[in-house]
């Protein structure tokens, strides 16, 4: 349930409360009154229009790191 | 595609599983349940369920909105629009969800209802400032994810006075149907790949008392391919370890709390709901919400004095229990023959996010039988 | 002899009313962009000489909305739309006729350029457009423009090409990337619009098509997978010959672009419409051979092998993931519509 | 294998989808009704065999309003129509195809009873219907049923018909009465409604053609007077050949209904649509042999010599009144509508 | 046609012909207006000029409803039907007439107006009474043979207490504009062709003064050919005879008192209007009727505050001239360049009873140059 | 001026206020708010779906005898 999609901050509009979004060269304008202190250069989920969340950049690198117990193992 | 594509990679896909085939105990059974349609979806679409030992089957539970609707409540929106002058905005994932009698909200537009498919709550709010001489009526569906959007919107209208809008609220909550499903106990469950999104809003803490009381782990899990395996991983090794902790493999996305601005938005525009019927769990207390009282005027249910209505089951559909991960869609022995996504008998078999659906439409190969038109 | 105001005029109900309105529309606009010696002539009927032989003849109906979009409008899509389809039995196409259906109210300015756009998608692929026919509807009764456009055309000697032909063993190539003409009109879509470099790839297939029963006249099947995409598409194909179909996800060209338009509103490339894209089934022996012709041509510069044809009773097109896993790859069920869960 | 509800369906979006609604509604309503080889085969053009020569096609949009009318409705409509061009140039039609436009909502049994009745037109005139394609559009955004045919057909050695043939000495002869199908058309349209045993003409001429041109190869031209009338189709003859003609009011056939339909309405019979008539243009010699030939078919029984080609470099239709008064016959201008004056 | 077919007798046209022939006095000349478009319609369609000796002409007048319509008047509907969210119903034969700048109803229309072609005023009430939430507005055109339904649609509507129907009211009276032609003198008229179906309703008494005053014979003519040729005849001879009485060639359908229910139903919804423009023959005094006081709720001008809208004249159209029978239509540089049916660029090029449409769609024969599309 | 039509009456609906007229095979429903006393078989002139007058017999067959005078005449 609930399809939301990572894509990158591309500009603001703080009065309007809304941000242009870019997803591998699509751009979408989204409404950011769910999120505070959204910058450019954010990743953000997507969901009906709204900026949901920022994606934490290291913590999505840290769970790619725990593929590496991978290594090894032989598919 | 960022933080999608690294979740994508087939290789690390089959290593993981490979993983998993080695440290799960072939002496017993591991019935995961995927509580959101996002992630039958993934498992079917991916082809996940191939990659996974035979002793771990993934049970699908009521986390599709769409499903979980009861057909008696789209029927009161198909009333409204044939009866007043409105225009009826919805998600399009509705529009195709059986109401009673074979209808749906396409038929009923076909039929010459002004319904129109939106994307976005904010769409509703444009149509309804293109259209001050008409009442425009935003059926609003959808988990914790897509209640702070309608709550925005609720906002935003009150703000402008924009006096033709409301909105159809059916909002639910997730904690309380998960409660309910481990209480019943029916659908022997060792461990919850637990919402992605929704937890974005809520947070992972909300999960905990659930666990506890019901000594079964869960995972939040990222709806990509190898946030699905790896939280499987997870939930085998608590299994394994007899652990029942909330673990959160979505880190990248869910913190503890969750967004506290949308919480805080959907404690300003809604209440708990004292009772709401959910299509496979019955009447469920405190399941949903309800706009508050101060906002009333955009309630639709209270601007056209809406009256739940009552319709009847489908015979034979098994969407219940399906949806309490009692049954598979392939006990249902309507499945692929009078019930398919062209013309579904039963709300699991509409949305993609739906166990029937989704077993149609991705995992057919896996039966028998020649494919019709 | 134009009395039409072109710039600020708008279509009447008086111009399809087959009287001198009517005439006057036809001879400033119609004939003015599609100006052949047959439209000239102005007869019922479009006469034309032929050898004797095996011909063909396919039609569609055109009803896109917006009529205008990145790539391409209706006008330009009226023409390769019907090119191709008399192009996927192997044929020539020799000529069009096309029937169009205006709402009263309409830009004139807007049916010129649609009409001049689909003059020069004719002029390019040598295919004139020798018969038409113009009707208007109230306002509320149409939706700008529709064009209904029908081909004919010559099938070569010994070229046998039909969607019931597929074998097992067969392999299924595709022309290029798919899903850019859906994304591009989903991007101009009312209600939905967003950014993109994407165009419809929207274009005649009928030169590419000719190299390739050149080389290869043993061809099976060709189809161009329009609306339904490949998926719907590659299930007809099933349907008709009976048989199933293996294809791999990791062989299908995507666009970036399309693959983030499909993310952000819940769609799958697989079921996004082409217009420009065709499908060919042919004997493993050929296979390669096909496969270069068309990498050489540049409609064909993306071509990819993507499965094969099998033999299943039960007539499922199935895909083997990026990750190993299998799925289904069934009819688009219902529409093509964003969905939010 | 019917899914489709026809007794209390609709036209869904998901009816043009492309996917699997529209293979239902292909299947269970177009093709069995239409049966045929061609539409069984389910490729995207369809093959036939031709001996060399010439062909003619023609297209027509058709868009009628009421959709059934006393006489036929816009299945058969849309198949007379276009066989009525083919054969104009007096050729003998082989096969039509046809694009549907369907408003979202249309019922299903409306539309089975539009396919059923294109069949049966389409069977009795011996013309099938080999290739199609349906659209749907949005409410609103169509009028029910939108039908574009389109036929090819083969043109006998030595005929050579075409509206420019027209000379000066030519006679002219008109196949029955005029304004039938107009009448019926203006007695069912809404806000008008009057009762009237008339009903439209509607009706296949190829065989007809086929008897005269035999008889009277030399015959310089054939036009149907559909939309515009009479009137409006012997000045495109005027100007397609840079003639005057002359016709003679007493002479021209029209019911007593027709004349009081459009009493009342204030129109005049010249510029009623027919549906089932011709007008033939032939050397003053063969007139008296080509209306015998008419007169002798049940489509032509009331067939009449009404005027003859002369010289007018000011191209007119010029009419003697049963007065003998003398008056130009006109284009029609704008559209034929009631008026109070 | 009974009624109709006795009076198009061919044959008994000639020898009606032959007889004006002889009586004609071939020293003078005869100029016939006929004041009705009607018989101007009749005279091009069935030729009957081609009949007549040389020296006798039909002149024509003002009697063609459409033509005489100011286009400010037309312009003011199109405003109304721009700018309020009404239904704007009206016959048919308004649809082409030019407004300013090339303009008509049927341009609105097309650029989105909901303007809807009328056969009877009982239409446009069944239009309001179908479309209650919105304004149903009837543009009335005609003379005195109009007038009377377009009362009796106020009065049912009264009845029925229509809130949502109003009528644009542009009725004229024909004796005063009869009148006024008369007294210029411009168009030198020894006799007149008297309307023939306003007459059923005004009766053949309401043109006695008028003849009186300005010693003009006047024949009340059918509109059968043979209805004008044998009031041309009855003219003829009292011209000849030096009289100028008022003579009824149309006895069978006008009384000398007229239609006296249907003129106590004008009276009763109408009252004289100060003034009104008429196109050609300017401002004329007491020459159009207006709503009573006590229906204002159904007239529309006063509903919806509509105003006078200033067109300027169209370079170079003679309309006016010919509308007072001072000009012929072959007289404007326009006529069949630029002015034709399709385009036309002043009234009288628009209905079929226009003065210049009858000849250009039917006379033509009689002048030079291509026919162009 | 004013398009009107003789027709003949058919059928009337008194409460109405309508008549049925036919002419010539066309039949069509009319008022008959501005004509008392219609009756059945009665020709009327019809403008704008009103009957305006009814039609005299006589004084039309008068009319028509006026055209006698033409006999002897030569065309
Ligand atoms: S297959 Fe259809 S009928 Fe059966 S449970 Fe699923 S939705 Fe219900
Ligand atoms: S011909 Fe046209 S422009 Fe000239 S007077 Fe007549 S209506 Fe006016
Ligand atoms: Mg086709
Ligand atoms: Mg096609
Ligand atoms: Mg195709
Ligand atoms: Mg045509
Ligand atoms: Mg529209
Ligand atoms: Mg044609
Ligand atoms: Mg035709
Ligand atoms: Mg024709
Ligand atoms: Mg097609
Ligand atoms: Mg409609």
């Amino acid at each position: 349930m609930c399809l939301a999609v990572p894509a990158r901050v591309e500009s603001l509009d703080r009065a309007a409360s809304t941000a242009v979004v870019n997803l591998d060269g699509i751009s979408k304008e989204v409404s950011t009154l769910l999120l505070d202190d959204v910058a450019v250069g954010d990743y953000v989920l997507i969901h009906v229009g709204y900026a949901l969340e920022r994606i934490d950049p290291e913590e999505a690198e840290k769970t790619l790191t725990m593929f590496d117990e991978l290594k090894g193992v032989e598919p | 595609m960022k933080y999608v594509d690294e979740f994508r990679d087939g290789d690390k896909a089959r290593r993981l599983a490979e993983l998993i085939r080695t440290e799960v105990n072939p002496e017993r059974e591991y019935r995961l349940m995927e509580f959101c349609g996002g992630h039958t979806h993934a498992i079917f679409r991916f082809g996940i369920h191939d990659l996974m030992p035979e002793n771990l089957k993934y049970v699908h539970g009521p986390g599709c909105p769409v499903c979980v609707l009861p057909a008696g409540r789209i029927e009161a929106a198909i009333e409204l629009a044939e009866a007043e002058d409105i225009i009826l905005c919805t998600y399009a994932d509705l529009m195709r969800v059986p109401a009673g009698r074979g209808d749906s909200l396409n038929r009923a537009r076909a039929r010459g209802s002004d319904i129109r498919m939106i994307y976005s709550s904010t769409d509703a709010l444009a149509i309804a400032r293109a259209n001050p001489e008409r009442q425009v009526v935003f059926f609003a569906i959808g988990f914790e994810t897509t209640t702070p959007p309608t709550a925005a919107a609720i906002q935003i209208a009150e703000k402008e006075g924009l006096s033709n809008f409301s909105v159809y609220c059916n909002h639910v909550l997730t904690p309380p149907a998960m409660r309910h499903l481990l209480s019943s106990g029916e659908a022997h469950i060792h461990g919850i790949l637990g919402p992605s999104h929704v937890s974005t809003i809520i947070g992972s803490q909300a999960y905990a008392g659930c666990c506890n009381d019901y000594q079964v782990p869960l995972v939040i899990a990222g709806f990509e391919p190898l946030d699905v395996i790896q939280s499987t991983l997870m939930l085998v090794r608590q299994i394994n370890e007899g652990r029942f902790e909330v673990e959160n493999q979505y880190s990248r996305a869910v913190s503890q709390t969750g967004n506290r601005k949308a919480q805080a938005l959907m404690q300003a525009i809604f209440e708990p709901r004292a009772m709401f019927e959910w299509r496979g769990l019955g009447g469920l207390p405190d399941s949903a919400v309800q706009i508050k009282a101060a906002f009333h005027a955009f309630d639709a249910e209270k601007r056209f004095g809406m009256q739940a209505i009552d319709v009847a089951d489908i015979r034979g559909c098994i969407c219940p229990a399906v949806l309490r991960g009692v049954s598979d869609p392939v006990d249902c022995k309507l499945f692929g023959s009078i019930c398919t996504p062209e013309q579904p008998k039963g709300a699991c078999m509409v949305s993609s996010e739906g166990a029937c659906a989704a077993q149609y439409s991705y995992g057919r190969y896996r039966l028998g039988g020649k494919s019709e038109i | 002899m134009s009395r039409l105001d072109i710039e600020r005029g708008v279509v009447e109900m008086a111009h399809g009313s087959g009287g001198r309105a009517s005439a006057q529309l036809i001879e400033s606009l119609f004939i003015r962009h599609l100006d052949n010696a047959w439209l000239r002539q102005g007869d019922d009927a479009s006469l034309f000489d032929v050898g004797a032989g095996r011909m063909v003849m396919s039609t569609d109906a055109h009803v896109v909305s917006p009529l205008f979009f990145p790539g391409g409008d209706i006008g330009s899509l009226s023409v390769h739309g019907t090119i191709n389809d008399v192009a996927m039995s192997g044929a020539r196409p020799l000529y069009l006729s096309a029937g169009f259906v205006l709402e009263e109210g309409f830009p004139l300015a807007g049916l010129d350029r649609i009409v001049a756009s689909m003059a020069r998608a004719s002029r390019e692929a040598d295919v004139p457009v020798i018969a038409g026919d113009t009707k208007v509807v109230e306002r509320g009764k149409g939706d700008g423009v529709f064009i209904t456009t029908t081909g004919i055309g010559v099938v070569p000697e010994g070229v046998h090409i039909s969607g019931d032909r597929a074998e097992a063993g067969d392999m299924i190539l595709i022309s290029g990337h798919i899903g850019d003409h859906g994304t591009a009109i989903l991007s101009s879509r009312e209600g939905l619009e967003f950014a993109t470099a994407i165009r419809s790839d929207s274009a005649a297939l009928h030169e590419l098509v000719a190299e390739m029963v050149n080389v290869a006249p043993e061809i099976h099947c060709l189809r161009d997978p329009t609306r339904g995409g490949l998926a719907t598409t590659l299930n007809e194909l099933v349907r008709q010959s009976g048989v199933g179909m293996q294809i791999e996800e990791g062989a299908i060209p995507v666009r970036a672009e399309v693959r983030g338009a499909c993310e952000l509103l819940g769609l799958d490339p697989l079921y996004i419409a082409n217009e420009g894209k065709l499908i060919c089934i042919c004997p493993a022996g050929v296979a390669e051979k096909v496969l270069s012709v068309m990498q050489a041509h540049p409609l064909g510069r993306d071509a990819a092998i993507i499965g094969k044809v099998v033999e299943d009773e039960r007539q499922l097109v199935t895909m083997k993931t990026v990750f190993g896993g299998l799925r289904v790859v069934d009819w688009l069920a219902g529409e093509q519509l964003p969905r939010i869960c």
